[in-house]
């Protein structure tokens, strides 16, 4: 094989492409300043670039979410939500049985008993019916969803009942600010915290607790 | 912006109407503005990428043109006079030159979408590693939003930029044009990769009112719209559904949603695509086609000819090919077939690069385990064929049943189920879980349950959806089997005024009224936007 | 030219003994040279006479018969 | 000009035959879309009325003394028939479900452009929502109303995060997914409709009685929001530019509950602002409301009886602080309210006997 290649290279023709025709000076100008041009614009250009790749750099921390819908995120939300329904979020327990915001009433409708008190808000134009339970130290509001009524918000009426953090109606601000910490919104005489899409609510008069409330993201 | 939203369709009809309202040469640097509004309509931050890769990209090809220039130049002028050892000094000192140019392009645009892309996959691999092995230190990543179709027009860029270094055609000059060029508005979200030489044509040249072009272009746009709102988005729902619920959804199931997958993903693709190639037309602008009736192919192989083509055709010229020839893989072939005979010799490059291509197929689909083994799968089905093509020839002989119809429709069949099966990877995103589905298909034998009353309308599809999406997918394969004897839409159009504009019109309220957009229907979304 | 030819000649007989490689017009057309045969075409040819064929000159028409298949290789021979 | 055969069709031909074609498809294509977007507007016929409230006004003659503006609270509790036969007050309604501060804003601006009433009186429930609330109330409010600016104004006013204006100019948009629901009323009301209240009220016969009706749990903040504020002093400006008298009122309605605070500031909004404010809910026992028969969904809404109560009652007061005196003996008007009357008896007994029947779902 070697053989082979050695003799052919030096055997070959150098064959030239030969130059076109002469008196081209006027069309030689005109590219050479073309090229001026191009070179010019280049520069401010890289300058440009240099400027950009910066912003590059920044904007890509800055970009805000785009709002896409990624399969991916949705495996997110999902196993998040189940995450809720186990023991995240602010749930209120009464016995043994769990009450949580946005959860469906006819799970726990039975266990809790009679209400002492019932009553159905039929909103106008029938788009579904707001039910409400009174029971005996607590007040669970529902909202509707297609069929389901699903927990909207459960109010606590007095001091024999308490969240599962421990605090009622007969404590004082500090109590909640020790359990629960400073990072609670304030918004006229309510302290509102969040957790996992749940809602928990104090209402105060002059650090007294008047109501506590736990609240859906729907109201 | 997406193309099922009021606000495109405003933002077209704008478009359109200054296209052609306006004097001819300013209809390309329209077509820019309007590109860089409709990009930086998703996000403003998305288009310093944009930016920075037509930037990047633009001047480094020029640069690239300058050195070729120069060097044609020289050998020219003062060449003629040196000696051949000299002119290929030369020659190699200029490509080593460009060389380096395109490697500074390829690190600023390929660097920039890996960051963009695959941070959080790799960062998230990396935790894992360091848990297993036992330190407790886990990296944070900054996860950056991903912009939309920076994959398509990334890869754009790159591939012109290797066009000019291999100096298939001249760099553009105008950086505008090239902004163009990379930023078209109807192709940057979801594709087709074009090339330049096949885009800038049509691209940059004049185009006057034609009535004629404009009604086939918006026809096309139409029937995109019918199989994206009408097929594709009403079975979003029952699809995530099936893949999300794996626990009740398994057995017969995972077959219904492969089909409902397969379904939604060829409208849903190749009706974005109608959109974009259609709006192009109405333009007088010409983008290859992206899918050729891929489900009437007969082998993997044909497949792959027909299913977005323009990203097959790229990996092939700007992946396999380079890689194929470079000098290790050379290398690498003359070694096997001296140690390991002469038939791995044959096949060992061949492998190695279908390996890589494949690989990186899948994972520019997405930062997931399961796009890689996804690309991994179809590499090796791919090969397999290949390998059996003796196994088929004797078969044949034995058997003459090549031509049939019989044995061209069992093709089809086992072509479409072998990728009903690859595709089920993207359904349900987790490696061992989709194994687990597929080997339930087999285990948990549950089919009564499909036909249990009820239990298929759970999927939040109605008798009356379902019927809609089966006139779909009929009129889909009317015109996909009419197609084969020339254009439809130019068959149409021979037919009188009144029966063209009859059939058009209930098309139009087809989509009108069976379009699952607007309230009720979540925010219709290209799959292909998460690419 | 001529020696070229007959090197090139004697590679493809090597691979594909049984076609008739000096008047077959439709090497890549017929799929007698498959991927796998191109690429070790390719590394037979940088063997013999130290070139290599770029991958943008990977095209059907320079790959489907002996002529063309000397055609480029004389040429990048030419251009180094 | 009759044109032979096989004579070719001359250049000004193709251009007028090319011009026809293209007229003659717009209109098909509009005539199309129309006829398509009256098929899957929801007709509100006959299970959900309220959606066809608003646009029966537009077929009355428009001299009225007195317009309620509000929602169900007003709609629901006071007849304008009794107004007539008592006092002699031509009175109207323009009330719908959950009818939000500003689109009562916007209608009465509209009313106002068709007729200058001495009264205009308004349900201060609406008070309590500061920003948009649901979409099918949006929908049932907006699309009866004709379109002029204050419609536009009172869409952007009123639109969810979800809504796009263009499904307003088009409701088609919106109602397409209809097409698998479409029922008999769909096509027999497709041009037109059955009148569902008189003059605005809109009767109920039957009867539930209130019990347990929840007391209003402590809120956070009882203080009405801006957008709220805002748009009250609008109504009140505009009623002071068309020299219209406004009156706030409070429905005698038991839920949802009216705090305290909330009527307080009120009382004091009125009297900054000069105008009357009536807390009806206080004056139940005066009017002799008994919330064991006079309300047929336990305390909310008054049935046919309590609002004839209501009626009479808060007419006296229309008559002597709103100085309106009677029309009775005009003859215009004493032959339309005659045959309005006779609708209104013609509906009260048909659904008293269906009330008998057991079949009586209320509407």
């Amino acid at each position: 094989m070697e053989k082979l290649s050695a003799k052919w290279i030096n055997k070959r023709k150098v064959l030239l492409p030969e130059n076109n025709q002469p008196g081209k000076e006027q069309k030689e100008r005109k590219v050479e300043w073309k090229m001026k041009k191009n070179k010019i614009r280049r520069i401010v250009w890289s300058l440009y670039l240099l400027g950009v790749l910066v912003v590059a750099g920044c904007g890509g921390s800055s970009t805000e979410e785009v709002s896409e819908k990624d399969y991916e995120s949705d495996d997110q939300k999902t196993k998040q939500d189940q995450e809720n329904q186990s023991q995240a979020g602010y749930v209120f327990q009464i016995g043994e049985i769990e009450v949580a915001v946005d959860m469906d009433i006819s799970l726990i409708e039975e266990k809790l008993g009679e209400p002492d008190s019932y009553f159905e808000q039929p909103s106008c134009a029938a788009q579904g019916t707001a039910r409400i339970f009174t029971y005996s130290s607590f007040e669970i509001d529902t909202y509707p969803d297609g069929e389901k009524d699903l927990v909207g918000s459960i109010i606590l009426k007095d001091d024999n009942v308490a969240t599962a953090e421990g605090i009622d109606l007969s404590m004082t601000k500090e109590d909640i600010l020790a359990v629960y910490g400073e990072n609670g919104k304030e918004e006229g005489n309510s302290l509102e915290y969040e957790k996992d899409g749940m809602k928990l609510c104090f209402i105060l008069e002059e650090d007294k607790i008047v109501s506590i409330e736990y609240r859906s993201k729907v109201f | 912006m997406l193309f099922t939203s009021y606000g495109f369709l405003l933002f077209l009809a704008v478009v359109l109407i200054l296209y052609y309202g306006l004097p001819r040469r300013f209809q390309w640097p329209l077509l820019l503005i309007a590109s860089y509004v409709f990009y930086g309509a998703s996000g403003i931050g998305n288009l310093c990428y944009i930016l920075a890769t037509t930037l990047a990209t633009g001047l480094l090809a020029c640069k690239m043109q300058d050195v070729s220039d120069a060097q044609s130049k020289w050998l020219k002028g003062k060449g003629k006079e040196a000696s051949r050892e000299e002119r290929k000094a030369y020659k190699q000192r200029m490509k080593k030159k460009r060389w380096r140019l395109l490697l500074l392009c390829l690190a600023v645009d390929v660097g920039m979408l890996a960051v963009v892309k695959y941070t959080g996959f790799a960062v998230s691999n990396l935790n894992v590693l360091i848990k297993a092995l036992g330190s407790g230190r886990q990296l944070t990543f900054f996860d950056i939003a991903l912009p939309m179709g920076i994959s398509f027009y990334v890869f754009q860029a790159v591939g012109y930029g290797i066009d000019v270094y291999r100096g298939k055609y001249r760099a553009e000059e105008n950086l505008f044009r090239f902004a163009l060029f990379v930023s078209f508005f109807p192709q940057l979200i979801q594709g087709p990769i074009s090339r330049f030489d096949q885009l800038s044509p049509s691209l940059f040249a004049p185009h006057k009112f034609q009535t004629r072009t404009i009604s086939l272009g918006l026809q096309r746009v139409l029937w995109g719209f019918f199989k994206k709102l009408v097929v594709a988005d009403r079975l979003i729902g029952a699809v995530g559904m099936l893949t999300k619920d794996t626990q009740t959804y398994e057995g017969c199931w995972v077959v219904v949603g492969m089909f409902l997958y397969a379904v939604e993903l060829y409208a849903d693709f190749t009706g974005g695509i109608d959109i974009t190639i259609g709006i192009a037309q109405a333009m007088g602008i010409t983008v290859q086609e992206n899918f050729i009736r891929p489900y009437f192919s007969k082998s993997v192989k044909e497949y792959w000819n027909r299913w977005h083509i323009s990203m097959g055709s790229w990996f092939t010229d700007y992946i396999f090919y380079p890689v194929s020839v470079c000098k290790p893989m050379l290398d690498l072939s003359s070694f096997s077939r001296k140690h390991l005979g002469e038939q791995a010799g044959r096949r060992a490059p061949v492998y190695a690069s279908c390996f890589l291509v494949w690989a990186a197929t899948g994972i520019w689909h997405g930062a997931g385990w399961n796009f890689l083994v996804w690309g991994l799968s179809n590499c090796a089905v791919l090969l397999v064929s290949q390998e059996l093509e003796p196994l088929y020839r004797n078969f044949h002989e034995r058997f003459q049943v090549a031509g049939t119809f019989g044995w061209r429709l069992f093709g089809v069949a086992r072509t479409c189920f072998i990728l009903c099966c690859l595709r089920t990877f993207d359904c349900y995103r987790d490696v061992p879980l989709t194994f687990r589905m597929l080997g339930s298909v087999l285990t948990s034998w549950n089919w009564g349950e499909l036909f249990s009353p009820g239990r298929i309308l759970e999927l939040g599809l109605s008798w009356a959806d379902y019927g809609v999406v089966l006139l779909g997918i009929l009129l889909m394969l009317g015109v996909s089997l009419w197609q084969r004897k020339g254009s439809v839409r130019g068959q149409i159009a021979q037919k009188p005024y009144w029966v063209r504009f009859a059939l058009w019109l209930s098309l139009f309220f087809m989509v009108i009224v069976w379009g699952s957009y607007g309230i009720g229907y979540e925010a219709s979304q290209f799959i292909y936007n998460q690419f | 030219m001529e020696e070229l030819r007959e090197g090139l000649l004697e590679i493809l007989e090597e691979m594909h003994p049984d076609t008739d490689m000096a008047s077959c017009k439709g090497l890549v057309q017929d799929k007698i040279l498959d991927s796998f045969d191109i690429i070790t075409l390719i590394t037979r040819i940088r063997e013999a006479f130290d070139v290599v064929v770029p991958a943008d000159r990977i095209v059907p028409e320079n790959f489907n018969s002996l002529d063309a298949l000397t055609k480029l290789v004389d040429r990048l021979l030419e251009e180094e | 000009m009759r044109r032979k055969e096989g004579e070719p069709v001359g250049g000004k031909d193709i251009i007028r035959n090319r011009a026809l074609r293209i007229v003659v498809s717009a209109a098909v294509l509009l005539a199309a879309f129309y006829l398509l977007q009256r098929l899957f507007m929801p007709k509100y016929m006959s299970s959900v009325v309220e959606g066809a409230m608003i646009a029966e006004y537009y077929g009355e003659k428009k001299d009225h003394d007195v317009i309620f503006i509000g929602d169900c609270e007003l709609y629901e509790n006071i007849s304008p028939l009794v107004l007539w036969e008592e006092y002699g007050i031509n009175s109207y309604i323009r009330g719908s479900a959950q009818q939000l501060l500003w689109q009562s804003y916007y209608l009465a601006e509209e009313t106002f452009t068709y007729e200058t009433p001495k009264v205009l009186v308004f349900s201060v429930l609406a008070m309590k929502y500061d920003e948009p609330q649901k979409e099918a109330y949006n929908r049932m409010t907006l699309d009866g109303m004709r379109w002029s600016a204050s419609k536009v104004a009172s869409i952007k006013a009123s639109m969810t995060k979800e809504e796009r204006f263009v499904e307003y100019v088009f409701p088609l948009l919106r109602y397409h997914s209809r097409w698998s629901e479409l029922t008999k009323e769909d096509f027999q009301y497709f041009w037109k409709r059955k009148k569902v209240t008189h003059n605005g009220y809109y009767m109920r016969v039957d009867s539930l009685p209130a019990k347990d009706v929840p007391k209003g749990r402590p809120l956070g903040d009882y203080e009405f929001g801006e957008q709220a504020w805002m748009y009250l002093e609008k109504l009140t400006d505009l009623c002071k530019k068309h020299g219209v008298k406004l009156v706030l009122v409070k429905a005698p309605s038991l839920y949802p509950y009216w705090y305290e605070e909330w009527d307080e500031q009120i009382k004091d909004y009125a009297k900054e602002h000069g105008l009357a404010y009536y807390n009806l809910l206080e004056a139940a026992d005066e009017i002799g409301l008994d919330y064991q028969k006079d309300t047929y969904d336990g305390g909310l809404h008054l049935n046919l009886s309590g609002a004839e109560k209501l009626a009479s009652y808060f007419g006296n007061i229309l008559a002597k602080d709103c100085g309106l005196s009677s029309r009775r003996g005009e003859e215009a008007l004493e032959q339309s309210w005659r045959k309005k009357r006779e609708l209104y008896n013609g509906e009260a007994l048909r659904q008293m006997d269906q009330q008998e029947k057991g079949s009586f779902t209320g509407k």
